[in-house]
């Protein structure tokens, strides 16, 4: 009954009401500037260049909604930001890596073509393997995540959970580059799935390419996303999951063993995570231990523009992200490489003008 | 329930079977018989001997076997019970080391090289794991290895953990030692006023005289230690006793450092302001951009803070590194020629010299954090830091004195980096990677956090301690990791951590009476 | 049916329960009555395993339960509606009580039972679909009974059922709450309004600073001068 | 006398529910009242809008006829208002000395500078405050355990750290939320005495929300009786005891009957088995 929906802190309203306002008119002219600039005055691209960037906007959205969503997952779990998820997608993306490797050197001669790999001559279950593998892999990673690191720590504050998390990250990523080496790596897509090819549109007059690889992310995400909804709308586990979201104590009561909904949440966000990094090398093409990292900085951004917490929101989040990444260095005329300092800005403002995110609910703190 | 003997052996076999493994992929078990063979003092050889490695591979059963033996000692558990358990846990730990080393082996046999996908695996490794024998007896030699270090630590552990004897020794030991302290009144001299003066007299001398003559290969490693004591002391305002983490502490540092560099260096703004004004300018600008930064995101939770504070610290180094800042910044190759301190016209800036400037820093800071540890600030700070809400209830404006923690945090850190710029004579944007944000808030942790003999401890353990142990390098932040999770669930508060004041007892031993 | 035995239970360093006894018999009602703070939520908490005591014991049907975990008990039997009812407010109606019956995996079963709370309490049928959150105080409290019922509970814990309602409400609380037992559920009652509790409950317990300090039918203790003085207001 | 402290109309929502509906109290200087209800009557949301948690959405706090709803919580607090919590909130990892010295927190003014400095305004100020500290705590009588860490006191020595940590800013209004809560009548009687001479020795204005009817007749001066956050009744212990609104709030309408209703039906159940 006490517990507040709303708090009152004049002394931060006051103060930061205003410093927010400044911020948010100087990004708002800044905006508007640039956009005029370009789109007006300058006319730099034409229609198709801006297909293209949407496009790839999309296929990257949908990668890291997939890794959004298992931040918000375990955040409206456990209330705390598993600063190791980027890692637990990284390694998935080495899975499927390695599958691939390995498949290719096994030989599959067929008549026509006695060179034939496996890879090639089974395109369809070398993918499906690559991300059975990938999820596993991920999925494994994550269940011992909690169980080994963030289990015993059930009841610290939030800061000790941050920094274990941080440290998990860390352990990861450098277990990674101590196994598998710094450099990058190549990853051998079977020639189906060559990046290169795809089907070709025609906008304004140019071509536009729309890759395989690009249109199997794209759907690959949409039915994992689908999936992922009906699970936690609809099922008893779903059920249990909210339920321990929102009261655990209460949730025991009813017979849910806590502890064994919050590993089955690691499983799952793990699992979403695996898949998006086996598209990850699929689609990019580049797999090495920092793989995991800036996706998964900008996936959390994701989550929290979705409002955390909040699943629908979190994938929006990530389709918006990928979107505003691919085209906002054309559509404001900066350098490309910058295009990790806009997502970093979103994360940024997002966080100081509207930290309950896009759909969130108004944040209530959980301690008067 | 208690698990069954075998179940425990099986259950840290495996695990001990995988960090075995894991050691192996990642080139960890030549590294250990090289840390080995300097600890009896054998020259750094290329390939360590097989004696030292296997010493390595005993000392690991031993362990696996001292963690599988049964605890806590109950009247059931008799030997059998922890000899099956360290049999089992080495029997199963070995048997996956074996089979791992036995599948490299013949791999490296029939001369596939798995270095292109495992780069850390050399022929080398792969046969000093298999103590230079063929794949099958390598194989043996380490099952049986594992098997009975694990199964003799077990049964002495359960030697060690049941015999009265021993532990009411031990116990007695320590108390007579502690008796002979206290009656000696040993405790009294320790605490009297002289004693004081004379361990200050002998740490000065001691810090004067060791930077002329321990060369300037330990000046570097130690201003090193020393600049990250500053940046320890700095975080731990914030962090330690205000209790708001900030992972995005590096900007404040790479602030400071490009301050100072820009107005110091002759590119890319030929500017040579003195060496003091631009180390104060360095510290203000800090200072002002921590309270900058702070205005808009102190009043977030604590881990929307961190968060945010490390989308910062990457926009200003992607910044620093873009073309976009060349003209301003020198961009990615970094500022040169940085300039040194110099007294009375006089330049300062050989090591020597330069290790006297750091150490006046570090002795500066310290003295500052000790002052406001305890004063009505720090305890504002603390009191936010464990209950926020109830802070502002007794009257405590939380925004402002958070503002205050993070501008003097951002300070501190800007003298740091001013500093390290100075000795460097360079600095760029890897220098200010989120990695060193990392150690930071490790060292902090590590020592104890709030505690200002801990931020000493954790600098020397976790920026001297590498520098010596110089093979680990690459290990270091798999350990940095490894030793944050492990510090977090076994001792969040630290190898040395903060103790609070006497102030009743300090009051009533002062003759009260006097002022009243 | 359900024995505690010198229960202590301490959060941190204080020392809420100090050596709490008491039994409660197949198809009883008791009622444990004391001011704010004295442990009677503690007492349930700790019956229902949400903690742990640090002494005592703790058994149900001749069973040690008192280091069972919560979902556990569920499944012996004993069921728990919480202090300030704790319906899960974004979840609907019928998904709160499908969470009541999240020990039973029979469908039809579930259906059943459903149909049978919403017999019993016809307002949740005519908001089966709305969010939990949006009932009003009685309608949560009903939910949270329904809830509970769902289970099949032996022995329903029932942690201040009055709380925040209305006379009438309360009265129709009171009701469903006698019902329940006469289908042959015992059941264990913390609760404020002392003067109530005591009037359906076969025997009481009165609770001071986590030590019980009276005890006897309710019928005695209602007729009781010192209760009288203490918790029924002295009228 | 003039008014201590005064609420007009104050009105606070949560998300569609009042949990305060325009409730008007007026506490006279150095009177002890009393407000009291069942439990989720809103006692506690009205008090966290006297101490400026929340900004209630209607009405008017008023502190010595200066308005102060809407004020951050730290400046109500420095105004003179302190209060203390239902359950226990203190410093745990501090020791009970500095729990009181934080209480202090607003009567003194050396800030950092000083403090890096060590100027005499700081040295006597950190004099004053630790001789106070101990004053204080000689006063709640925990003398001696002022360098135990507040999380390892005993119950009721953590309440009473709580009530000198209120004490500490020397403040015009204290709100006590259930000091006597978890207390048995031996306890309970030496919180009322406590709280009384608080109010005649130091001449604070205290406004207690309580459930022990012993105390709350004993010692207020006036009681406020809320029920669904509306306020039913007010006036002397006296009133307040035979007042028809108040019975019905705590005990029902007609209980009496519903007692005999509820009795006999057990009786039947006893007959039939």
């Amino acid at each position: 009954m006490d517990k507040p929906t709303s708090t009152s802190d004049q002394g931060k309203l006051r103060f930061g009401r205003y410093v927010r306002m400044f911020i948010g008119i100087v990004i708002g002219v800044f905006l508007v500037w640039r956009l005029y600039d370009v789109l007006v005055v300058e006319h730099k691209f034409g229609a198709d260049t801006w297909v293209r960037f949407g496009l790839s906007g999309l296929i990257l959205g949908g990668m890291y909604a997939l890794i959004a969503i298992g931040y918000t997952l375990v955040y409206g779990i456990m209330f705390m930001i598993n600063f190791a998820h980027g890692e637990v997608m990284m390694l998935g993306a080495f899975g499927g890596f390695f599958v691939f490797e390995a498949l290719r050197f096994i030989p599959a001669p067929t008549l026509a073509d006695p060179k034939l790999n496996f890879l090639d001559a089974h395109p369809i279950f070398s993918v499906f393997l690559a991300f059975a593998v990938g999820i596993s892999i991920s999925a494994t990673a994550g269940y011992f995540l909690e169980k080994i690191a963030y289990r015993p720590l059930r009841k610290a504050p939030r800061l000790i959970l941050l920094i274990t998390a941080i440290g998990a990250s860390i352990f990861l990523q450098n277990l990674a580059m101590l196994l598998f080496g710094p450099q990058r790596k190549n990853v051998v897509n079977p020639d189906l799935l060559d990046r290169g090819a795809g089907w070709t549109i025609t906008v304004s007059g140019n071509p536009v390419l729309i890759s395989y690889t690009g249109v199997f992310s794209l759907v690959l995400s949409a039915v994992l996303m689908i999936g992922l909804y009906i699970l936690v709308q609809r099922t008893k586990l779903g059920r249990a999951m909210r339920s321990v979201a929102q009261d655990k104590n209460t949730a025991s009561l009813m017979g849910v063993d806590v502890d064994d909904v919050i590993s089955k949440t690691f499983i799952i966000s793990g699992s979403l995570a695996g898949a998006a990094g086996v598209m990850w090398g699929i689609h990019m093409g580049l797999v090495n231990h920092y793989t995991g990292f800036l996706p998964g900085i900008k996936a959390f951004t994701a989550a929290v523009m979705g409002g955390i917490g909040n699943i629908p929101g979190a994938m929006l989040g990530g389709m918006v992200l990928g979107i505003i990444e691919a085209t906002g260095p054309a559509a404001l005329g900066i350098d490309f490489q910058l295009k990790d300092v806009i997502a970093f800005s979103i994360l940024v403002l997002v966080l100081i003008l509207r930290p309950s995110g896009i759909l969130g609910e108004k944040l209530s703190e959980e301690k008067l | 329930m208690r698990s069954s003997a075998v179940d425990n052996g099986l259950r840290t076999g495996v695990t001990f079977g995988i960090v075995i493994v894991t050691m192996f992929l990642i080139g960890f078990t030549v590294t250990g018989a090289g840390l080995i063979g300097k600890l009896f003092g054998a020259s750094d050889s290329a390939t360590p001997s097989l004696m030292f490695y296997s010493l390595f591979m005993i000392l690991i059963g031993m362990w696996a076997g001292a963690s599988a033996s049964p605890r806590p000692l109950t009247e059931a558990d008799t030997f059998k019970r922890a000899l099956i358990s360290g049999l089992v846990a080495g029997l199963v730990s070995g048997a996956i080391a074996a089979v791992i080393g036995f599948i490299f082996g013949d791999l490296s046999a029939n001369k596939i090289d798995p270095r292109t996908y495992l780069p850390s695996v050399s022929p080398d490794s792969i046969k000093l794991f298999l103590f230079n024998q063929t794949p099958l007896m390598g194989s043996l030699t380490l099952l049986a290895l594992m098997t009975v270090s694990a199964a003799v630590s077990a049964a002495l552990s359960f030697f060690f953990r049941s015999n009265h004897w021993l532990k009411n020794k031990s116990g007695e030991t320590s108390n007579a030692a502690r008796g002979f302290f206290q009656s000696a009144g040993l405790n009294r001299v320790l605490q009297s006023q002289y004693a004081s003066y004379v361990f200050w007299a002998i740490t000065a001398v001691v810090l004067i005289i060791l930077p002329r003559v321990w060369g300037s290969y330990w000046n570097y490693v130690f201003g090193t230690v020393g600049i990250y004591i500053i940046l320890g002391l700095g975080l731990n305002i914030i962090t330690g006793w205000a209790g708001q983490l900030v992972i995005g502490y590096v900007a404040f540092f790479a602030i400071g450092a490009y301050t100072f560099a820009l107005l110091t260096a002759p590119e890319p703004h030929h500017l040579t302001v003195n060496f003091w004004v631009a180390l104060a300018l360095g510290v203000l600008v800090a200072g002002i951009s921590g309270l900058l930064i702070g205005l808009p995101i102190l009043n977030l939770r604590g881990d929307y803070l961190a968060i945010v504070t490390l989308g910062f610290a990457e926009i200003i180094r992607i910044l620093l590194k873009s073309d976009l800042m060349t003209d301003y910044t020198a961009g990615p190759r970094g500022i040169r020629d940085i300039g040194g301190p110099t007294i009375l016209g006089k330049p300062f800036v050989s090591d020597v010299d330069f290790m006297y400037v750091i150490i006046v820093a570090v002795l500066a800071v310290t003295f500052i954090a000790h002052r406001l540890r305890n004063s009505r600030t720090g305890k504002a700070w603390f009191a936010i830091n464990l209950d926020e809400t109830v802070a502002r209830a007794t009257g405590i404006n939380a925004f402002g004195s958070k503002l205050l923690a993070l501008s003097l945090s951002a300070a501190v850190a800007g003298l740091a980096g001013a500093l390290f710029a100075s000795r460097n004579q360079f600095t760029g944007p890897d220098d200010h990677a989120l990695m060193v944000s990392i150690n930071v808030i490790c060292l902090v942790i590590v020592g104890g956090i709030g505690n200002i003999p801990g931020v000493f401890l954790g600098a020397f353990a976790l920026k001297g301690l590498p520098e010596i142990l110089r093979e680990t390098e690459s290990y270091r932040l798999l350990i940095f990791g490894v030793l944050l999770v492990i510090m977090m669930r076994l001792r969040p508060e630290g190898f040395l951590p903060a103790r609070r004041p006497e102030l009743e007892k300090h009051a009533a031993q002062t003759p009260s009476g006097k002022e009243a | 049916m359900l024995k505690v035995e010198n229960l202590q239970v301490y959060y941190g360093a204080i020392h809420a329960l100090q050596g709490v006894s008491f039994h409660l018999e197949q198809g009883e009602i008791v009622a444990l009555i004391g001011a704010n703070g004295a442990g009677k939520s503690t007492v349930l908490n700790t019956v229902s395993g949400i903690l742990r005591p640090r002494e005592g014991s703790v058994a149900f049907e001749g069973q040690a339960i008192h280091e069972t975990p919560p979902q556990d008990i569920v499944r012996k039997g004993i069921i728990h509606v919480p202090e300030g009812r704790k319906i899960f407010s974004r979840m609907t109606v019928t998904e709160n009580l499908e969470m009541g019956a999240y020990t039973n995996n029979d469908r039809a079963a579930i259906n059943r039972d459903m149909e049978a709370v919403f017999a019993r309490f016809s307002r949740l049928r005519e908001r089966r679909d709305q969010l939990g959150g949006t009932l009003s105080g009685g309608e949560q409290q009903m939910l949270a009974i329904g809830r509970g019922l769902m289970a099949h509970p032996k022995l329903l814990l029932l942690d201040e059922p009055s709380m925040g309602l209305s006379p009438i409400l309360v009265e129709q609380i009171f009701d469903i709450i006698q019902d329940i037992n006469e289908q042959g559920t015992s059941i264990l009652l913390v609760e404020q309004n002392a003067q109530m509790a005591l009037a359906i409950a076969d025997r009481a317990y009165v609770l001071e600073t986590g030590n019980i300090v009276m005890q006897g039918t309710g019928d005695d203790l209602l007729k009781d001068p010192k209760v009288i003085a203490a918790y029924l207001g002295g009228h | 006398m003039p008014a201590c402290i005064q609420t007009k109309k104050v009105s606070k929502i949560f998300g569609g529910l009042t949990a305060v509906n325009s409730v008007d109290v007026v506490v006279p200087e150095n009177a002890i009242a009393s407000i009291i209800g069942p439990n989720g009557a809103g006692k506690t949301t009205l008090f966290n809008c006297i101490s400026g948690y929340y900004v209630p959405e209607h009405g008017e706090i008023l502190f010595y006829d200066m308005p102060i709803q809407g004020q951050p919580t730290y400046e109500v607090a420095t105004m003179g208002i302190a209060r203390t919590y239902q359950n226990i909130r203190l410093f745990g990892e501090m020791t009970a000395i500095e729990n009181i010295m934080v209480g202090q927190y607003p009567r003194f003014k050396a800030g950092w500078v000083d403090a890096i400095l060590s100027t005499p305004r700081e040295r006597s100020e950190e004099k004053q405050a630790v001789e106070e500290g101990r004053r204080l705590l000689k006063f709640v009588g925990l003398e001696g355990l002022g360098d135990s860490l507040a999380r390892n006191l005993p119950y009721g020595a953590q309440r009473r750290l709580e009530i000198a940590r209120a004490l500490a800013n020397k403040p015009r209004l204290l709100l006590l939320d259930e000091p006597t809560a978890g207390m048995n009548p031996q306890e309970t009687e030496k919180m009322t005495h406590f709280i009384r001479s608080l109010r005649d020795e130091l001449g604070i204005t205290i406004l207690l929300i309580e459930h022990d009817m012993r105390v709350v007749m004993g010692i207020s001066d006036q009681i406020t009786v809320l029920d669904y956050g509306t306020k039913i009744a007010e006036g002397k212990p006296k009133d307040i005891q035979s007042n028809q609104r108040v019975i019905e709030a705590y005990l029902g309408p007609d209980v009496t009957s519903l007692t005999q209703k509820y009795q006999l039906r057990k009786k039947q159940r006893y007959a039939k088995s």
